[in-house]
């Protein structure tokens, strides 16, 4: 005997099996998600007063990503509406974006994720704190190219706004005391900054590769049922739109709040 | 429909047209049942497991600082200095007990009680061919299975396995030295994993895949507290995981997710992180699986339990409405109490007196079943044979651990019982003469059908007696103890804390007798463990000698997991099976046989 | 009752009241069990297989048990609402003056309670995490006036009876848990946060405190320190025999 | 979506309209939120307001449209109901606990302001 309403929905809840596993799956998602924005806002009403950097992150490159993934999410779509409406292949090309536009976010994060692994804090003997890219490291010096930081330690950030002139500042090895870049144990900020994008980004990843299987191989079974690959055109096109809703939400809580 | 009368072909012919090869069939298998069969022995097998951790504990409990006997110098020589001479070391002694906690919830109970009866009993009840995604079902068992492997290797690993306990509260479990922790967080994720997919698939195939007429108010009560449980797990196990993240992150990229700022580390130097970080949102997230996580483990016992009441009491099932309201209100609430378990952090009124009240309120429904199923017995013809005596235990052994759970929800007197011995026995009391009861009930009831033969009869009435006498003998005690005031997790039985030790110029150290008690208790545990000797021999021995069944149906059930050839072939039933009244339709005046199928 | 659940030496005001709740608690658990437990043995005896060959497709009629479910919540609201909540906020709502305390700051450190004192004047000197050492375990920022009188002992708690006292929580590590039995106190000290547990002690005597929560491998050996409870002169003559000192460093030596 | 009786094209072309309306909805949505966010708003608390409600609506409009939710089944608004409810349960008493705390308890500060440990704020003489 067959597994019924693979393809079919089942009268009663007028819903097919992959459908009703998509939505519990993504309900999942929601809770993970959910846990980890809540830990965003207990780290952020935690910090202590200006210890919160606002402007860390080029709002211009989040912005494109953004723009990226919402591109991504219609031609996701549109894919699916053209199998829908028996067009395989204007399918094939809609979800060739798709792949496309998938692979440019990661290209364009792993630029902002590279910017930030290389952007130091120096903090000297005499504590006095210097802030820039690394742009050389010898056994005796490093050459930073940013700029000395006024008072204390410095939140906001140096994206926007008024930002001092940076120029390369030569520190001699001997006079650091501790050097330290922007990585996830810089502070709480950036922890839950690396950590919610890089699984977002890891759903990305996920995602495009199970489009691509069925863009690629995958495919195949349109000749054979159709009905069945259209549904599962439908069900990686939610996961897909998930991720997209769940950047909409990333976006302006980690790049511009 | 009717019911196949032959039994003896394991296989309907018409299945018989390829014959997978034993990879296939045992190994990689799609088959509901045979995964749960995978999944049941697994569990069984942990369960021992985690008994045997907790039997070298009660050793060190009892006897602090005296070699182990015979077992002591093999764990020397695996496991090296931390068990030197054969004595546990307290880091030994943490990471047993964290090991204990973990495995008999994550990788013994809930395998067992969700994963392994739901996927053999669930389709079948519901009249299914199989779950809603077969392939997806063999993940979560392998998925399962490597996360026990990591869970398991984490032991030999140098420094050992986690040692936070099984709740692994930072900043501790972020900085104990080793990978235990590591290890320990990694194994989760691929359970968690395991368990999500798990209750993706129970709850699609409850909704999908009911047979013709199975309506939600003809389901038996068991499948309603899957569905229950499945939902459960899928939304409060996500948090879980997002919690274990950044407690890796916390151990592996040195974020400070769960580190305040000004720790200072064991030298009292201020520790080298940003930190920022908050203690007790480890705790929040950890509880708001943590709770759910106890109705995991409770509520498909109580589905076992409540199918084999109506069988054996051969009448309805009393209120089964209130029966699946409760179960459904249980499930709801248990999203909002988990905070009782953090009553000591330092909560002020307003919010405690939120989590206690729901607290209180979510007993109701739990008194509701209890009564349900008591209620259910008047009036019966009550059969005691192994299932049913293992299923009645459960109700008063549930009870005690359900009532005394209420001092607990109150945060006023939780003051002096948090942390103590009183804690232990109140939720050994659920999960061990509770849960693990009904679980075994389980196993004597549906073991007919897995194997076309039944368990001994005597020797399962003999593992009966002796194991309700020994959890009893275990858990009572820890009552006392725990109301005197002995702490839990002391690796040395809480000597230190004993008049004995504390001499006679301190006043309330614990008393003789107090501290004598953990004879008594061990004594019993480890008698508790060979009375399941009869249990095991008995499993296996039954598998090719048991006396065989007559019939598919030996019980005289009215579900549908009773009308299917036995062993269930691929597939299930011989034709699609059409449900035409409720579950428990047993003695319905006017019927010649005193039970009648949901299909007739 | 009491001393049917062997309730163990009490030795503070509130306790009373814990004890107290814990006592109505278990009346009503007893009665439902023993209740539930009799019915339970007649019903298995009344209704098994031999004696009763045919069941009742109907079984028990009425609603007896709508009453005691309704019943069982009832008392659980009453202790819910009369007891726990109004003594829980009266213990954490309503901390007694400081003025008229004594002050206690602890942080909790594996394996041994730190205790400061604010000595004579009464008045703690400032405190700055980022000063936290080995040898300065409160941050203590020297040569504030205030501090000048304070003085820091290890494991060793003195207060006086019949008067409250306010202990302020923390901890340098990891989580512990600051319990005496007799006095009915149980408060977790947590890293990043100071959190106040008082009492008044009603009944002179040296007391073990414990820690309750799992701390570490010595989580277990945490068992040296003590509050001695005496009378307000043992009590004063015991703070000026002490050694004072602003960083208190010279204590742990 | 009803997918069991086959749409013909012309009916689909309808929905099709429909997703790019949508998707400039998201595109013009996103330039406001830069936008609101590039001026410098005065109020901080506005800032956040605009940017969590531009979001939501953004996210009203790929969860019903893009994945039909506003046509979905009872089957799975169910669902979705109970995880919004347990979600919000979640982070609202996760926060709503960390300043629910016993009189006098204090978050010790971090790097740049120290508190005093211990020093309840109503006791500074
Ligand atoms: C299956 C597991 C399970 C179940 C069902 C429960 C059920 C309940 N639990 Fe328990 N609990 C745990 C497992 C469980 N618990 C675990 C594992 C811990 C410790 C975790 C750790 O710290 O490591 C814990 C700890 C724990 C605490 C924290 C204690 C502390 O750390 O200080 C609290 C506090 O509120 C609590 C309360 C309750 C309550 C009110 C119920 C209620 O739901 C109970 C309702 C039931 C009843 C009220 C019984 C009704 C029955 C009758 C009236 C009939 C009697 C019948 C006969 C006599 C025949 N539990
Ligand atoms: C589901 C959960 C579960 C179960 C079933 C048990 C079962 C038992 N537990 Fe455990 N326990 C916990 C969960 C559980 N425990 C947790 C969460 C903790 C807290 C950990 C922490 O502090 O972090 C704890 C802690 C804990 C302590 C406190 C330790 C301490 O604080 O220092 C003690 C002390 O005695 C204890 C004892 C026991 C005993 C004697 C059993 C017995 O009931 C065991 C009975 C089982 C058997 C006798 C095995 C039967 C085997 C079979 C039937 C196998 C058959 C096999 C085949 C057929 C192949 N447990
Ligand atoms: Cu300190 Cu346990
Ligand atoms: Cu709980």
């Amino acid at each position: 005997m067959e597994i019924p309403y693979v393809v079919q929905p089942r009268q009663d809840t007028g819903l097919y099996n992959a459908k009703v596993g998509i939505w519990l799956f993504l309900a999942s998602e929601v809770m993970l998600f959910g846990a980890l924005f809540s830990s965003y806002i207990i780290l952020r009403i935690g910090a202590a007063p200006g210890e919160w950097p606002v402007g860390l992150l080029n709002v211009w490159i989040g912005m494109g990503n953004t723009l990226v993934l919402i591109t991504s999410s219609i031609t996701v779509v549109l894919a699916w509406a053209s199998l829908k409406m028996n067009n395989f292949a204007k399918f094939k090309v809609y979800q060739g974006f798709t792949i496309l536009l998938a692979m440019t976010f990661v290209v364009i994060k792993s630029f902002e994720y590279t910017d930030k692994f290389t952007h130091y804090e120096v903090v000297l003997q005499d504590n006095t704190i210097y802030d820039g890219h690394l742009k050389e490291r010898t056994p005796t010096h490093v050459v930073i190219h940013g700029h000395k930081v006024e008072h204390g330690r410095h939140a906001e950030g140096e994206a926007h706004g008024s930002k001092t002139p940076h120029t390369d500042i030569r520190i001699e090895r001997a006079q650091i005391k501790k050097m330290e870049n922007y990585g996830p144990w810089h502070n709480t900020y950036l922890a839950i900054y690396f950590t919610l994008t890089a699984l977002h980004a890891l759903h990305v990843i996920g995602g495009a590769v199970v489009i691509g299987y069925l863009w690629g191989p995958g495919s195949k079974l349109w000749k054979t049922d159709p009905e069945r690959f259209t549904n599962r055109i439908e069900i990686s096109g939610l996961f897909w739109h998930f991720v997209d809703l769940v950047w909409i939400f990333l976006f302006p809580v980690l790049y511009l709040l | 429909m009717q019911p196949t009368t032959t039994h003896s072909h394991t296989h309907g012919a018409h299945e018989a047209h390829h014959e997978p090869g034993f990879w296939q069939k045992y190994v990689f298998s799609t088959d509901h049942k045979v995964i749960g069969i995978q999944y049941g022995v697994t569990a069984l097998f942990f369960l021992l497991f985690g008994f045997l951790l907790m039997a070298m504990m009660r050793w060190q409990i009892t006897y602090p600082q005296k070699p182990i006997p015979v077992v002591g110098s093999l764990l020397n020589a695996v496991l090296g200095d931390v068990a030197a001479g054969g004595i546990m070391s307290p880091d030994l002694y943490n990471a047993f007990g964290a090991m204990h906690g973990t495995i008999m919830v994550f990788l013994a109970i809930v395998p067992l009680a969700f994963a392994a009866f739901g996927n053999f009993v669930v389709p079948l009840q519901i009249g299914a061919v199989d779950m809603a995604f077969p392939r997806i079902n063999m993940v979560s068992y392998q998925a399962y299975a490597i996360g026990g492997v990591i869970m398991l290797v984490s032991f030999f690993i140098p420094g050992g396995a986690a040692q936070a306990g099984w709740t692994s509260y930072s900043p501790l479990a972020s900085w104990i030295p080793g990978h235990g922790q590591t290890f320990w967080i990694i194994g989760m994720v691929f359970l968690i994993t395991s368990s999500l997919l798990g209750a993706v698939n129970f709850i699609a195939t409850i909704i999908q895949l009911r047979a013709p007429g199975m309506t939600w108010m003809r389901m038996p009560f068991f499948v309603w507290a899957q569905f229950v449980t499945a939902f459960l797990l899928l939304l409060a196990f996500p948090p879980l995981e997002a919690a274990a993240i950044m407690q890796l992150m916390d151990k592996v990229a040195h974020t400070s997710f769960f580190l305040p700022t000004g720790l200072a580390v064991s030298g009292g130097e201020l520790a080298n992180i940003s930190g920022g970080g908050s203690p007790l949102l480890w705790q929040h997230l950890f509880w708001f699986l943590g709770h759910p996580e106890v109705y995991v483990l409770i509520l498909p016992a109580m589905g076992i339990v409540c199918e084999i009441i109506a069988n054996n009491t051969r009448k309805p099932i009393w209120g089964y409405k209130s029966l699946v309201y409760s179960v459904l209100a249980i499930g709801f609430l248990s999203f909002i109490v988990w905070a009782h378990h953090m009553y000591l952090t330092g909560m002020g009124t307003k919010i405690s007196t939120f989590f206690q009240t729901t607290t209180m309120i979510i007993s109701i429904p739990s008194v509701i079943i209890l009564s349900c199923l008591l209620i259910s017995l008047w009036g019966g013809s009550i059969r005691f044979n192994t299932p049913m005596l293992f299923a009645l235990a459960f109700l008063p052994m549930f009870g005690i651990g359900g009532l005394t759970g209420l001092p607990l929800g109150l945060n006023y007197s939780d003051i002096h019982l948090h942390d103590t011995y009183y804690v232990i026995a109140h939720f050994h009391y659920v999960v061990a003469p509770g849960t693990i009861f009904a679980l075994l009930a389980g196993i004597y009831f549906w073991y007919p059908k897995a194997t076309g033969r039944f368990m001994s009869e005597f020797w399962g009435k003999v593992h009966f007696w002796l194991s309700l006498i020994f959890m009893n003998a275990v858990f009572q005690p820890m009552f006392a103890q725990g109301m005197q005031g002995m702490l839990r997790r002391m690796s040395d039985g809480a000597a230190n804390y004993s008049l004995a030790k504390v001499g006679t110029d301190a006043i309330g150290g614990l008393t003789d007798a107090i501290m004598k008690s953990n004879i008594t208790i061990s004594h019993a545990a480890w008698a508790l463990g060979l009375a399941q000797i009869p249990f095991i021999i008995n499993f296996f021995w039954s598998l090719r000698h048991g006396k065989k069944v007559t019939s598919d149906n030996p019980w005289e059930a009215t579900t549908l997991d009773w009308q299917t050839p036995t062993p269930p072939p691929h597939g299930n039933f011989v034709a699609q099976p059409q449900v035409h009244r409720g579950p428990y339709e047993y003695s319905v005046p006017g019927q010649p046989k005193d039970f009648t199928p949901q299909n007739t | 009752m009491r001393e049917l659940l062997q309730l163990p030496v009490l030795a503070s005001e509130h306790g009373k009241t814990v004890d107290d709740l814990i006592v109505y608690m278990h009346w009503l658990m007893i009665l439902l069990f023993v209740g539930w437990i009799a019915y339970f043995a007649y019903v298995l005896f009344r209704f098994r297989q031999s004696r009763n060959p045919k069941a009742d497709y109907l079984g028990a009629r009425g609603h007896a048990s709508t009453w005691i479910e309704g019943l069982v919540a009832l008392v659980e609201f009453v202790l819910l609402f009369g007891f726990a909540v109004p003594l829980w906020a009266k213990l954490v709502d309503d901390l007694p003056k400081e003025s008229e305390s004594v002050v206690i700051r602890v942080a909790a450190k594996q394996f041994e309670w730190n205790l400061r004192y604010p000595g004579k004047d009464g008045v703690f000197g400032k405190q700055d995490i980022s000063l936290v050492s080995g040898t300065n375990r409160f941050g203590v920022v020297p040569n504030d006036p205030a501090g000048q009188d304070d003085f820091e002992k290890v494991n060793d708690m003195h207060v006086p009876v019949n008067k409250p006292v306010i202990v302020h929580l923390t901890s340098m590590d990891v989580i512990h848990s600051f319990k005496v039995i007799a006095l009915r106190v149980c408060q977790d000290a947590i890293p990043g946060l100071s959190t106040p547990a008082w009492f008044k002690a009603t009944k002179e005597g040296r007391y073990q405190i414990n820690c309750a929560q799992l701390c570490g491998n010595g989580h277990a050996n945490m068992a040296n320190g003590f509050i001695t409870i005496e009378s307000q002169a043992a009590y004063d003559k015991w703070i000026s025999d002490q050694k004072t000192g602003a960083a208190g460093a010279a204590v742990f030596e | 979506m009803s997918d069991h009786h086959a749409h013909d094209a012309h009916d689909f072309q309808h929905h099709v309209r429909r997703y790019l309306f949508v998707f400039w909805a998201l595109i013009v949505g996103t330039i406001i939120t830069v936008g609101a966010w590039y001026v410098k708003l005065d109020s901080m608390a506005l800032t956040v307001a605009i940017a969590l409600l531009i979001a939501s609506v953004k996210a009203f409009l790929v969860a019903g449209y893009f994945m039909h939710l506003i046509s979905e089944k009872k089957m799975i608004y169910g669902i979705l109901a109970a995880t919004a409810f347990f979600f919000a349960g979640m982070m609202y008493l996760i926060v709503w606990g960390r300043d629910q705390v016993p009189q006098g308890t204090i978050h010790l500060g971090s790097r740049d302001t120290f508190q005093t440990p211990g020093s309840p704020s109503k006791a500074a003489h």
